[in-house]
């Protein structure tokens, strides 16, 4: 293992901070104050700490309807995202957009979205940003199995071999886009098949591992930095809840779910196999765990009590001059 | 007769007319729901439950589930229209049209014009409109004035159980391509529930339901807003004001004379409507008053609309981007009483605590 | 300075923002033309050559030429907007919006304020608009109703070479995104050519501009409806009747002020305007007008638009589709003398018979 | 050879019927009667009249822009077109559709299209009423090389995999999209590649060979009939006009189009190897092509002659009630 202790309880410490992010937020959700849709990425964080892992403020990413996870993993700060599902001033996009559409630019997210595929095209775009502007940075768009169905996103693939562009297509396939699964929706036999066809080099890699997302990525990275063109990498990940929030999950066998956070929960996964190797203790880890516990408490509390946007915010922000 | 709401109402219709017609098919995300998975089929019926059901009757090639991609399954639909089907389409959110736009802008409402009158495209789509829900920016509009614009398309808006029921059976049965606009907070809303037959039945398209009647104030308003407008005018009942409240259901084709005689007697409109602050369906029956029935105006028509932005997330600020029931109580101040904004609005803020 | 036509003045503004800002750049479908062909690379510039030239001063990474993929590459130019480029993305035809909606209605224009004022989307969409080139029901359409109607985005309909050019530049330089929309019988009328600077200018957005000024009625027009509008008010001068012919240029941000000035003193409205029958940017004037002027109003508002119909391809079926100088004037005849529709385009006709 | 000579010279009629058709057209433009765009089909004969020889009026098919041949080997009345493209009353659709809105549902004619890619949707949804009415019949989809990039093409694609329609993409891959060249357009290798990775089997062949064409669909057809599920076709053809009546065609050398005309000519082809093998004379392909200009003349000369549309037909037709 190359990584250092530091750098394996930082990859650590994020995913386990989206975790907590996610799990408080299915736990305050019961209590009915939290409005709107919610999409929890629980059980696929390796996904977006393995990938943002090798990205800079100055690397893009767009996320999708499940991005939380893309954004906290990104480097935006959690206790303003709190404050943004609650709808209060203070949060980062000033209650404006919630859940669906948690955005930072400052952090080279190009944000949440509602439409499925929609951030393929535009990663696509901040990937042609670093190409027209002669940088070496990268963008990166994560999305489902469902979403690789869109032809959107087929055309953005198409456009970024033609014009050679650092995208990495990254495609969380958790072999089910609401309650259809994969192997119905995608006639192909692989959803990474697909990029081959476009003319795309890709990968199949596994999702819930920590290490082999990172390390997938280390080179998928590195070869768009090169100025080498585009990369698809198919992760096959698990989801842990519903496809949002109340769904009673019909489509999907009890066992299918508990054997998933038996054997594939890539916390687990990433603890065990660090431990085993003695790069850090269990005491290590349950620190970071209670410290995120408490940090979390403290920004639902927080939430909760903080101010609502002004009414004028109704009207601000739809231009910059008008 | 029992009491249903629309969500029961919609339900009967499909499959009222699945039954009647082997042509009638459902096409859409999950309009059964678990296809490739190990659980149960039919473990949604459409995201909202709507279509449970259909598929244990109806089977696979009837009730079809498709994989995310609005283009592709939408163009799949209005083919299988133009070929012998009968299909309902369903785009889960309204604010997807744009991404199956052109097969409903250029094609389904184009063929029969462009083909010199030889196309039949008897296509349905069923979609949901609609704020309230905290469902932000890109789930929570309500385009209709666009789906309006479009000739050759034909736009229901329906307020009601009975009226969703009848007017969905004759969207099926009609031969043109008709967007059935469903809005999300009317779906269990008791307002909106009423004694619906079991049996089928038609509402005809172009006529406009008298919700309330009165001498003062025409007010037309469509989907949720009907109700909100009710409300208003209800209190406005007791303070002696008389309100019509026209709900026209269908948007194209549209009951114009409904309206302009509606105001020939009140000589005063006002519109709600949620679709858009700008070239929206309130500025369309707008134009249509002041054009046609001008001379029988005796105020400013008044339009209540949302704010020209995007729907806001933060629970106040949607609540505030939506038309209000006092919005339109004070338009009707304004219009009767001869009230500037500030003052109706302060009147009818007044009239409200006194109340509560 | 040079008399210029509309396709010159547009042409020049892409050039002129190309080289003071490396920043700009464009893409579209053969903007450029010859990719991946034998022949010449900037085969055509544009299908109609407008960016002819371009791509040989500022090179392939900054003229782009796109496959056919319309969603793909405008959600492209939509992420390399909002990451630090300033994008020009041509759309052919205007009538091709139902293949690339999404990136506009749900992207570009809702970013910043989803994002709670963090996010700049300096995209400025070119597109073709308009009838009369016999290019039938998909290739004719002004859906300007539709891009107005959008919180967020910005619209611009320009009618001359020298607001085009200034406007596009005010496009390009603007921080929010905008639809410019070309008219294609503009580009080479005549009428429309004017007097352009070879050097950079803007005209800024949300001022109208006045064609012709007259005390008895306010004529709105946009585009080439503009040339239809003074056309008709020249004749009618001649008969002693007056007409403020009103240029908005942009439809969002509008100058409402302006018309709502005009009406104050003519007390009179018409609209011409090729966008829609129904819920179109002349109901939106029109509404304007009946909720903020409607004290001065003396007659009704009439609205000159196409019929509620796809634009049809027949020469004399597109003739009669497209508002015409003569229904503008018969409108003015209506609203000034109290003639009834028929009497006043029989009166327009016998004028133009015994002209001839 | 499997055909007998009748089918020999019906196909060759058909093939000659569509030449003189675009030829006619191209020479008649110049006196500017024929009012808007116009996209002509010469060259590319062999594919609408090798595909079609297997479809009956119940089998659909959706064209292109480029749609004149695939009408009239679909059987529409060549007079009646002619008719339509000088927006008379008798036109095949009153004068109101012009040359990229020609149909004819009578003859399971979906229509041209003025939308690229528009087709393959449409062509998926007449194949879903084939198999849901429980028929044998399939549709058709002609599309281009610069369509095969279009998104729905490939969400249509799926679509018609995951539900086993009965459905052929027929890409007539004629090398240029408008002025854009396939090898720019295209990421991949090949189109028909891209095809496989939507699990539909595919086939590459040669549109300049009525032969080649023939006896390919001969088994995709067959295919499709027995609900065998979808089937891909990239035939490589050659347009020997420009993208449109008036394109200076500055993207192509002069000399291969000469070529083209001179080697690739699926006319020539057909004519030389069939009067080689003995099957039928010069004279009678003579004949043929005789009978064809005479034709033509007179459905111009009609044409010029023939009458408006009634002014009452602007707003008929848009709805059947209203
Ligand atoms: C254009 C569009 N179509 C449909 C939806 C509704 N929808 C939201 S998420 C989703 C499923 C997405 O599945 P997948 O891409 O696999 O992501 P996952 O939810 O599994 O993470 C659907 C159908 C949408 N939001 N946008
Ligand atoms: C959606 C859409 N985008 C762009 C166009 C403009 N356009 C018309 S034909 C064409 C080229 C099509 O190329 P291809 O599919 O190869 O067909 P070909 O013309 O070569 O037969 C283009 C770009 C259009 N009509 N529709
Ligand atoms: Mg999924
Ligand atoms: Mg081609």
């Amino acid at each position: 293992m190359s990584l250092t202790k530091e750098q394996l309880l930082d990859y650590y410490r994020k995913m386990r901070n989206i975790r907590e992010f996610e799990e408080t937020i299915h736990r305050e959700n019961t209590t009915g104050e939290i409005p709107g849709f919610l999409h929890l990425y629980c059980g696929e964080e390796a996904n977006a700490v393995g990938v943002c892992a090798h990205l800079s403020d100055d690397d893009y990413i767009a996320s999708n309807h499940r991005g939380h996870g893309h954004c906290v993993a990104k480097g935006s700060d959690p206790r303003l995202m709190v404050m943004e599902l609650y709808g209060r001033a203070e949060g980062l996009c000033g209650g404006k957009g919630g859940s669906m559409h948690i955005a930072d630019l400052d952090r080279g997210s190009l944000g949440a979205n509602g439409i499925v595929g929609a951030g393929a095209p535009l990663a696509t775009g901040a990937a042609l940003t670093q190409k027209v502007k002669g940088r070496d940075n990268v963008s990166v768009c994560f999305f489902g199995d469902g979403a690789s169905n869109e032809g959107y996103v087929f055309e953005a693939m198409n456009l970024a071999v033609i014009l050679k562009l650092p995208v990495i297509f990254y495609c969380e396939n958790n072999g089910v886009g609401e309650g259809t699964g994969v192997d119905y929706a995608v006639g192909a036999d692989s959803i990474a098949d697909r990029a081959a066809a476009f003319g795309m080099p890709a990968k199949k890699i596994d999702g819930t591992d920590f290490f082999s997302v990172y390390d997938a990525m280390e080179e998928v990275v590195a070869h768009c930095r090169a100025g080498n063109g585009p990369y698809f990498v198919e992760a096959e990940t698990v989801r842990f809840y519903g496809h949002f929030e109340g769904d009673p999950q019909k489509y999907r066998l009890k066992e299918e779910i508990d054997n998933a956070k038996l054997h594939r929960d890539c916390l687990k996964k990433f603890r065990s196999r660090v431990i085993e190797e003695g790069l850090a203790t269990t005491e290590e880890f349950d620190s970071i765990d209670s410290d995120l516990v408490a940090a979390y408490k403290g920004y639902v509390a927080e939430a909760k009590q903080a101010a609502w946007p002004r009414p004028e915010a109704l009207t601000e922000d739809v231009y910059i001059t008008y | 007769m029992a009491e249903k709401s629309i969500r029961t109402a919609i339900g009967e219709a499909m499959r009222a007319e699945m039954r009647r017609d082997n042509n009638v098919i459902l096409i859409g995300e999950d309009v059964a729901g678990g296809q490739g998975c190990e659980g149960e089929l039919d473990a949604y019926g459409g995201v909202l439950g709507i279509s449970k059901g259909l598929i244990q009757e109806f089977g696979a090639d009837r009730i079809i589930d498709t994989p995310i991609s609005e283009m592709g399954y939408m163009g799949m639909a209005v083919g299988a229209a133009a070929s012998g089907l009968r299909p309902i389409a369903e785009l889960m959110f309204s604010d997807f049209y744009g991404c199956c736009w052109d097969m409903l802008y250029n094609q389904a409402a184009k063929f029969r014009y462009m083909f010199g009158g030889k196309a039949v495209t008897p296509l349905t789509v069923r979609t949901m409109i609609g704020a309230g829900a905290s469902a932000s920016a890109q789930h929570s509009q309500s385009p209709y004035h666009v789906f309006t614009s479009l000739p050759g398309m034909k736009c229901v808006v329906p307020s009601n159980a009975y009226d969703a029921k009848g007017l969905l059976i004759q969207a099926i049965q009609d031969d043109d391509p008709v967007i059935f606009c469903e809005h999300k907070a009317l779906y269990d809303l008791p307002l909106a529930a009423s004694e619906v037959p079991d049996e089928s039945y038609t509402v005809p398209f172009g006529e406009a339901n008298f919700v309330r009647e009165g001498e003062d104030v025409t007010i037309v308003a469509l989907g949720l807003m009907v109700h909100l407008a009710a409300g208003a005018a209800d209190e406005l009942a007791k303070q002696g004001i008389g309100c019509d409240v026209i709900d026209p259901r269908t948007t194209s084709p549209l009951d114009e004379e409904a309206i302009l005689e509606s105001v020939q007697n009140t000589g005063r409109l006002i519109v709600v409507d949620e679709s858009s602050a700008r070239c929206g369906f309130a500025h369309d029956i707008a134009a249509l008053v002041a054009s046609q029935a001008f001379d029988c105006l005796k105020a400013p028509i008044k339009l209540v609309t949302p704010p020209h932005t995007p729907v806001p997330f933060s629970s106040p600020l949607e609540q505030a981007w939506i038309p209000s029931g006092e919005r339109v109580a004070a338009a009707v101040l304004e219009v009767t009483m001869g009230l500037d904004a500030k003052t109706a609005m302060d009147t009818v803020m007044a009239a409200k605590s006194a109340a509560a």
